[in-house]
């Protein structure tokens, strides 16, 4: 091999180039939007341009050929201009109002659901899973496949009392964030040590003070230093596997899915909300999840037939209460709701207020 | 007399001074009292001039029992050796805090006799104080109060006086009969409170509804707080009668939005209704509407735990432990005291020395507690369900199938 | 001495026998009440009967001259029979409406405010002080006086937007409880050691025990076993001085006031709240307090100008904002305003929610 | 082809498939990748039917850089043998994504030549995800992008990617110029992204205004949120249309009682107003009310600090640290770059190994780090002030004066 190249520090690319040039032209002129019907957004600048959005779900993960199919798409009817959303959603953007019609048409030709705007459920924030993280619990786009193809009708029409903001995680550590509903991996037992890669390959230390809860101690087995675990302690979060490959977290059984409720990110009406555990044990069952996805649609549905205009899911429960949210849910409160972390207080009903 | 510059100052002003009762006492020269109150005078002068308490405590008490007496000696005796002893008998009032003239007078005349003549109605646990008498006299003034039908109240580490509002003698949102459960429940600790031996303080306090007069929530460690199952009682022409008074906007700024989970809604028809599901029984559109509106027929109390002021490791409020429970029958006053008693039981044996409930509570968790009494989960106890990841789940099915065993029948109703 | 009397375990006293005859009739049975005017209340029975119950201040540490004019009054103007509120305040029922107005009178007449009800000031809550107690930094006979004094006009009238329940407490263990406004001492240096006395008398694992901060350790002064106090650690909290006096926490000058702001007990409308620190620094000033109780009027006259009926002082700032609660109050805002005990991050901003 | 029955039946249903895509790349017979996709599906359908992961890490990089490719080995490369090597090429897309298909078409030509043909548009952290490569080709694929003018994305105890809002190219709500916030940031400080050593990652994320379309006050730890401090714009001939179309029960219900302060007020005359001084730039009204209401004239941004997600000490979202910076002139974001870099050095110096900013504000309190940074006290910080007593203040009047200094000039405003 040849003297290797040094890399250009280029960094973050100028957006510019990349733009529509309605939107470089009115950057920062903005004066209002509306949305002529679901899946399309009308944005009108101060100078008097209108540009129209029309948003499309992927599956995030896309082949090339999948891209190329959207770029053919944008290259015909939208001015070969797009962006991504921040849930992996595809925009086209259009000067010509004429357009949009045909392109939605297009999109709905080559299976590209248009939606996602305003109050409906939009895409699910989509993680690594199996294709290719390397501490797992679960899958993330089968995950993500399974749900939509449920939700698919909520991603299509606006028929939400706000938006709906789903994420997932396919481990503890949750890359997907809090969510409005948040699918997430819980483990229900703690990790077995492999003992001897441990000692091969462990940077011991550094997992110690990995523990949350400080139930990891250096032991010998065999004659060789490894680790262990205080069974009583431990939480079973997985923290310890990252770092350490051996302390397998990881089980087809007891690696569950818990659904949890309420995260916001906006500081719109409300301050920003964590999300909140309202359902666990779900079984983590490939390649559609049914456990979960009932729970996720019994959640929805209730939101949607309960919650007052605006109310996001979390604003919705604060007004409702918990004792309602369970009672309109179905879904069993046990002790494990009772939280237990630090600050926990805080989350305890220190008032006279009760509902019945 | 001694001369008190600074203190007479607080002789003026429209508010009852002190200082003048002081005075009084301390030149009623026929009295056994007036030295002791002349070098009380004194030593309080002494302490606004130097801004630094001179009293010190020790041990002092009745016979037969270990606490109620709150023993004060003088560390400037030498000055002021006239009250160099200046006890307080803690004395527990009647329930409620309802007394005769001739039962007050009664009360003076034992405190004149046998102490300094300064009486405190009340102390901020409830006590009558008997404040300032010497050691000597502690034994006959206590002799003297409980012939009369008064015990000493509590100090140190065990159950201590208790209080409640007013509630059912006079006031119209009281969902039970406060003076009746703080009877049962005190007299049916007293041992603990007489010979304490708990690791700490435990105060338990009354009020008949979610308005808390008696400050339970913050200030109890087993606060009984009254409520109702049942919908809020609607007198529609007492709605109407507000109407005509006050209008439909004085309705609306006062009481509708007032409702903290918007449960109140004023109809067209200027009739009120209440969504009683979403309703937490806050009390305000009744306080308001006080003539059309009440608590419901299913009445009884909600039950918080662990309220205290900072030491040690901040102030905590009650936590809700039993969102519900009636009391009517006998059996509800008995079911009370019983779960009065199993809460200082399990505080004896689980805290640590001076610790109090609410701090053994935030070091073992809540759920430990509630297990440890076998008080049943519910929603009512979270303000909101854990945002933490971090607990061990393996038991799932196990508790929600309780849950649903407990739900069940009811989900039928 | 004779073989000692057996105390009789009588323990709370039957209430009925003391109670006024009226009350005894309608006992749970009550249907409504109004205030005619301040300081008075009238209740109504389901029954029909009407109680009228007249509310007057006190000095509550009263000499039984006090306590003999006020039972003269009750005799001649109330039926005999009083009782005393949680605040000190003592009620007069009458069943005969016209006895209302000569009782006002004559309680007038000695000296005693008739108030306290509805949207008024009540009488602040009195603990022990320098007149009793073995641990005070200040007294309380002494602050209440001055302080009602100030207020009285405020317990005449109900001219509050809702009531207004002030605490004030003679050290930090603060017997007075949570206030609307509460007046508290603050010290603000750490104990000076009497390393002669530890020896003698203190207990010392107690103490090392019972500090918040664990800034206490076991040392040896002169050969002889005593304690000493880490004060970069030491919160002058004072939780030292009851069980182990010779930790002289009380000083006439180190030993301040401070204002705190929105204390709520009723679980009414919002839940029930803690007081918030607003202003320290204090002098403690006998025999009026006059720094302090500027303070508290200006903080008072705020509230009254600016809340909405109904809204306790803690609601009103919570709606407004503490940014605006200081711009109000011209009270400064520093950094001991900021929270830095445990679970101290509940009482951030964490929102983008920001008020100019 | 491998056998995939249960990965099939994620080719069912209405949503766009990613195993119809992974097989189209698996069966394009001429392209450099079908062996390694078909490899992939194989390994995949395993995984689906043991519930397990296969992949472990490992050191795979380009040449000049510490980080921004994920390393991918096969645990089960004996049985899947061709996507032995998996590794993903973490790339930074133009700010706010936005692409000419121009460039898309080239992005998957490089891709196709050097990858595995699988593209994710994009990660949480907002990178452009290049699916699946051969150590071997890691290089070359980067040497492409780079020349195309990509650059390599964040990994590691590093500056992450970063992600911006639409924002100003399209969306009125927008207070600041986001995508020049965020290349001033990341531009500036590419040396702590491309060779990491801080002592854990660090994000940074931009969003235009309160409605945070990217989480960034819960996943980043700083973020940079658009707000105004002068008044809320009203046009009120907007506010008739509105009224005209939806009538005033729709206003009231939709924008008045929803504010949270109850800044908002219909008037009689049908104008709204705005309390501007109770209202806390929470987007709501603007919102509903986007033809008619809009963000004041006086722009800017609010820095949050500490967010992230759970481990270890439980989800923190971002605390408030500057209540406004103006950001329109070049100073403007001169000063924003200089901020962030002292708090980034500040987290370096000061900050744990695996800490993240907000776990070490957690530990060393948030005071200590204002004064670290030099950032001035504001109440805009807090919820509320302290509630417990334990603090020393003998600092008090040196620190009343500071803000009596800084607050006297305002005050005469
Ligand atoms: C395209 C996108 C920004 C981007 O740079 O990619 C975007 C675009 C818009 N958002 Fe957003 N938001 C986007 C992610 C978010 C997120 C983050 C997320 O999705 O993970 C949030 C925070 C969610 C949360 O709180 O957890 C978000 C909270 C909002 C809100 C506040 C909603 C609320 O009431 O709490 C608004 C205001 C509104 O709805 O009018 C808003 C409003 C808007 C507007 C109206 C802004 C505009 O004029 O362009 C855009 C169209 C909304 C619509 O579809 O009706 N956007 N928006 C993101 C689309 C994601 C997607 O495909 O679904
Ligand atoms: C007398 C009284 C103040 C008054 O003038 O009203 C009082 C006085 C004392 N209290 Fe108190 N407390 C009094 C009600 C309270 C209250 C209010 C209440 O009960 O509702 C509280 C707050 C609620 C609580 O229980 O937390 C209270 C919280 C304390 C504490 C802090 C306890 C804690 O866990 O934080 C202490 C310190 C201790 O127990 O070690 C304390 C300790 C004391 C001591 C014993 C000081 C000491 O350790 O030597 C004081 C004796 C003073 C004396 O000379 O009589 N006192 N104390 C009140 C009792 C009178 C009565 O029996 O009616
Ligand atoms: C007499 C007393 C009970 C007792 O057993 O002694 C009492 C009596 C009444 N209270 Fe109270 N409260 C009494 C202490 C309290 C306290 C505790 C305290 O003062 O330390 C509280 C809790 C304060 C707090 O939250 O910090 C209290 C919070 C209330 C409330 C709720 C106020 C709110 O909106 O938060 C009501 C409802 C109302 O105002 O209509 C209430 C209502 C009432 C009613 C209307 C009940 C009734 O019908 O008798 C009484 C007359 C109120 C009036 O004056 O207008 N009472 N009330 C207490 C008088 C103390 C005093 O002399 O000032
Ligand atoms: C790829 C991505 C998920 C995705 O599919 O989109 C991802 C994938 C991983 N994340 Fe993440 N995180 C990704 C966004 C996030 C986010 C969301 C965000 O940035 O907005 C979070 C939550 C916010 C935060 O930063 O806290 C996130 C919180 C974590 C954490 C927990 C950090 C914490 O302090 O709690 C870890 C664990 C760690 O760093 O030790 C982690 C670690 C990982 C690792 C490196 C797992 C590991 O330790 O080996 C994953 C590599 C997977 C892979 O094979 O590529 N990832 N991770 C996202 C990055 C793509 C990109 O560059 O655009
Ligand atoms: S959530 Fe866990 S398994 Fe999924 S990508 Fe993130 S670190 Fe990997
Ligand atoms: S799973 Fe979590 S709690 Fe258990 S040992 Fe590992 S890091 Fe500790
Ligand atoms: S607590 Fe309720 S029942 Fe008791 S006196 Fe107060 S308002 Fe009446
Ligand atoms: S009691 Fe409180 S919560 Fe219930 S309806 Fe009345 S105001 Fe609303
Ligand atoms: S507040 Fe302190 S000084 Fe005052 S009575 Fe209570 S313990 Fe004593
Ligand atoms: S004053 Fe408080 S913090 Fe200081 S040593 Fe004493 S107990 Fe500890
Ligand atoms: S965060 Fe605000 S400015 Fe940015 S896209 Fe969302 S609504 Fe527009
Ligand atoms: S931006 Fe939010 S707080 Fe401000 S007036 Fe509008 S709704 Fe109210």
């Amino acid at each position: 091999m040849s003297q290797p190249r040094q890399p250009i520090e280029s960094g973050v690319p100028d957006p510019f180039p990349e733009m529509h040039p309605v939107m470089v032209k009115n950057y920062g002129q903005w004066a209002w939007h509306d949305r002529p019907r679901p899946g399309v957004l009308r944005h009108v600048a101060k100078s008097g341009d209108t540009i129209h959005t029309v948003k499309a779900g992927t599956q995030r993960q896309m082949d090339v050929y999948t891209v190329r199919t959207l770029c053919d798409i944008a290259d015909t009817y939208a001015d070969g201009h797009v962006r991504f959303t921040a849930r992996s959603n595809i925009e086209f953007m259009v000067a010509d109002p004429a357009k949009v019609d045909p392109l939605i048409g297009a999109l709905a030709e080559a299976g590209f659901p248009v939606g996602g705007t305003g109050n409906s459920v939009s895409m699910i924030s989509h993680t690594q899973g199996w294709l290719h993280c390397d501490i797992p619990g679960t899958d993330a786009s089968g995950v993500v496949k399974a749900l939509m193809d449920e939700l698919h009708q909520e991603f299509l029409h606006e028929r939400m009392p706000n938006k709906v903001k789903i994420t997932t995680s396919c481990c503890q550590i949750n890359c997907g964030g809090q969510g409005d509903i948040a699918i997430n991996v819980q483990h229900t037992k703690p990790p077995r040590i492999n003992h001897e890669l441990v000692s091969n390959m462990c940077e011991r230390p550094a997992v110690v003070a990995r523990c949350p809860v400080a139930a990891i101690r250096p032991a010998l087995v065999n004659g060789k230093p490894t680790l262990e675990v205080d069974e009583k302690k431990c939480v079973c979060c997985g923290a310890c596997y990252p770092p350490c490959p051996p302390m397998q977290i990881n089980d087809p059984v007891h690696t569950k899915l818990a659904i949890w409720v309420g995260g916001k990110h906006s500081s719109t009406r409300s301050r920003p909300m964590f999300h909140k555990l309202v359902a666990a044990g779900l079984p983590n069952n490939p390649p559609r999840w049914p456990e979960a996805a009932e729970v996720v649609k019994t959640i929805l549905y209730a939101y949607q037939a309960d919650a007052r205009p605006w109310e996001r899911m979390g604003e919705w429960v604060e007004r409702i209460g918990w004792p309602r949210f369970f009672e309109k849910t179905g879904l069993p409160f046990t002790k494990y709701h009772i939280d237990t972390w630090r600050g926990a207080r805080a989350s305890l009903n220190t008032s006279a207020q009760v509902r019945f | 007399m001694p001369s008190t510059p600074l203190l007479d100052q607080l002789e003026d002003g429209p508010w009852p001074s002190f200082v003048t009762g002081l005075k009084r006492l301390a030149t009623s020269e026929d009295k056994p009292y007036a030295d002791m109150m002349k070098s009380l005078l004194g030593q309080l002068e002494h302490s606004y001039q130097t801004r630094t308490g001179y009293w010190k405590g020790g041990t002092v008490g009745v016979f037969g029992y270990g606490a109620g007496v709150i023993p004060r000696f003088s560390e400037v005796a030498d000055k002021y050796p006239e009250s160099k002893e200046f006890h307080t008998l803690r004395i527990q009032p009647p329930a409620g805090m309802h007394y005769r003239t001739e039962t007050l007078r009664k009360l003076c005349d034992v405190w004149e006799e046998h102490g300094s003549g300064l009486i405190a109605f009340h102390g901020q646990s409830g006590d009558i104080m008997f404040q300032g008498t010497s050691t000597e006299q502690v034994q006959p003034a206590f002799d003297a109060f409980n012939e009369m039908g008064f015990d000493l109240g509590g100090a140190g580490a065990g159950i201590r006086t208790s209080m409640s509002c007013v509630g059912s003698a006079r006031c119209e949102q009281s969902c039970y009969d406060e003076q009746r459960a703080l009877r049962t429940i005190i007299n049916g600790t007293l041992d603990d409170m007489h010979r304490p031996s708990l690791p700490y303080k435990f105060k338990f306090k009354f009020s008949g509804c979610a308005n808390d007069c008696v400050n339970a929530i913050h200030r109890s460690d087993m606060a009984i707080i009254g409520t109702w199952r049942d919908d809020i009682k609607i007198d529609q022409e007492g709605i109407k009668a507000y109407l005509a008074q006050h209008g439909r906007q004085w309705m609306i700024d006062q009481v509708v939005t007032l409702c903290p989970t918007n449960a109140v809604s004023l109809k067209d028809d200027d009739t009120l209704t209440v969504d009683n599901h979403s309703c937490v029984r806050c009390m305000h559109c009744i306080n308001v509407l006080t003539k059309a509106l009440s608590p419901g027929d299913e009445r009884g109390a909600s039950i918080l735990v662990g309220g205290k002021r900072t030491l040690k490791i901040g102030d905590l409020m009650g936590i809700m432990v039993v969102p519900f429970m009636r009391l009517e029958s006998d059996e509800d006053f008995a079911a009370l005291l019983d779960l009065a008693t199993r809460m200082v039981d399990f505080f004896a044996e689980n805290a640590l020395d001076h610790e109090r409930i609410g701090e053994m509570i935030e070091r073992i968790g809540l759920v430990n507690f509630l297990e440890g009494l076998g008080l049943e989960i519910d929603p009512n106890m979270i303000a909101h369900p854990r945002t933490n990841s971090y607990v061990r789940t393996d038991g799932w099915e196990a508790e929600a199938e309780k849950w649903t065993q407990r739900k069940g029948p009811q989900a039928a109703e």
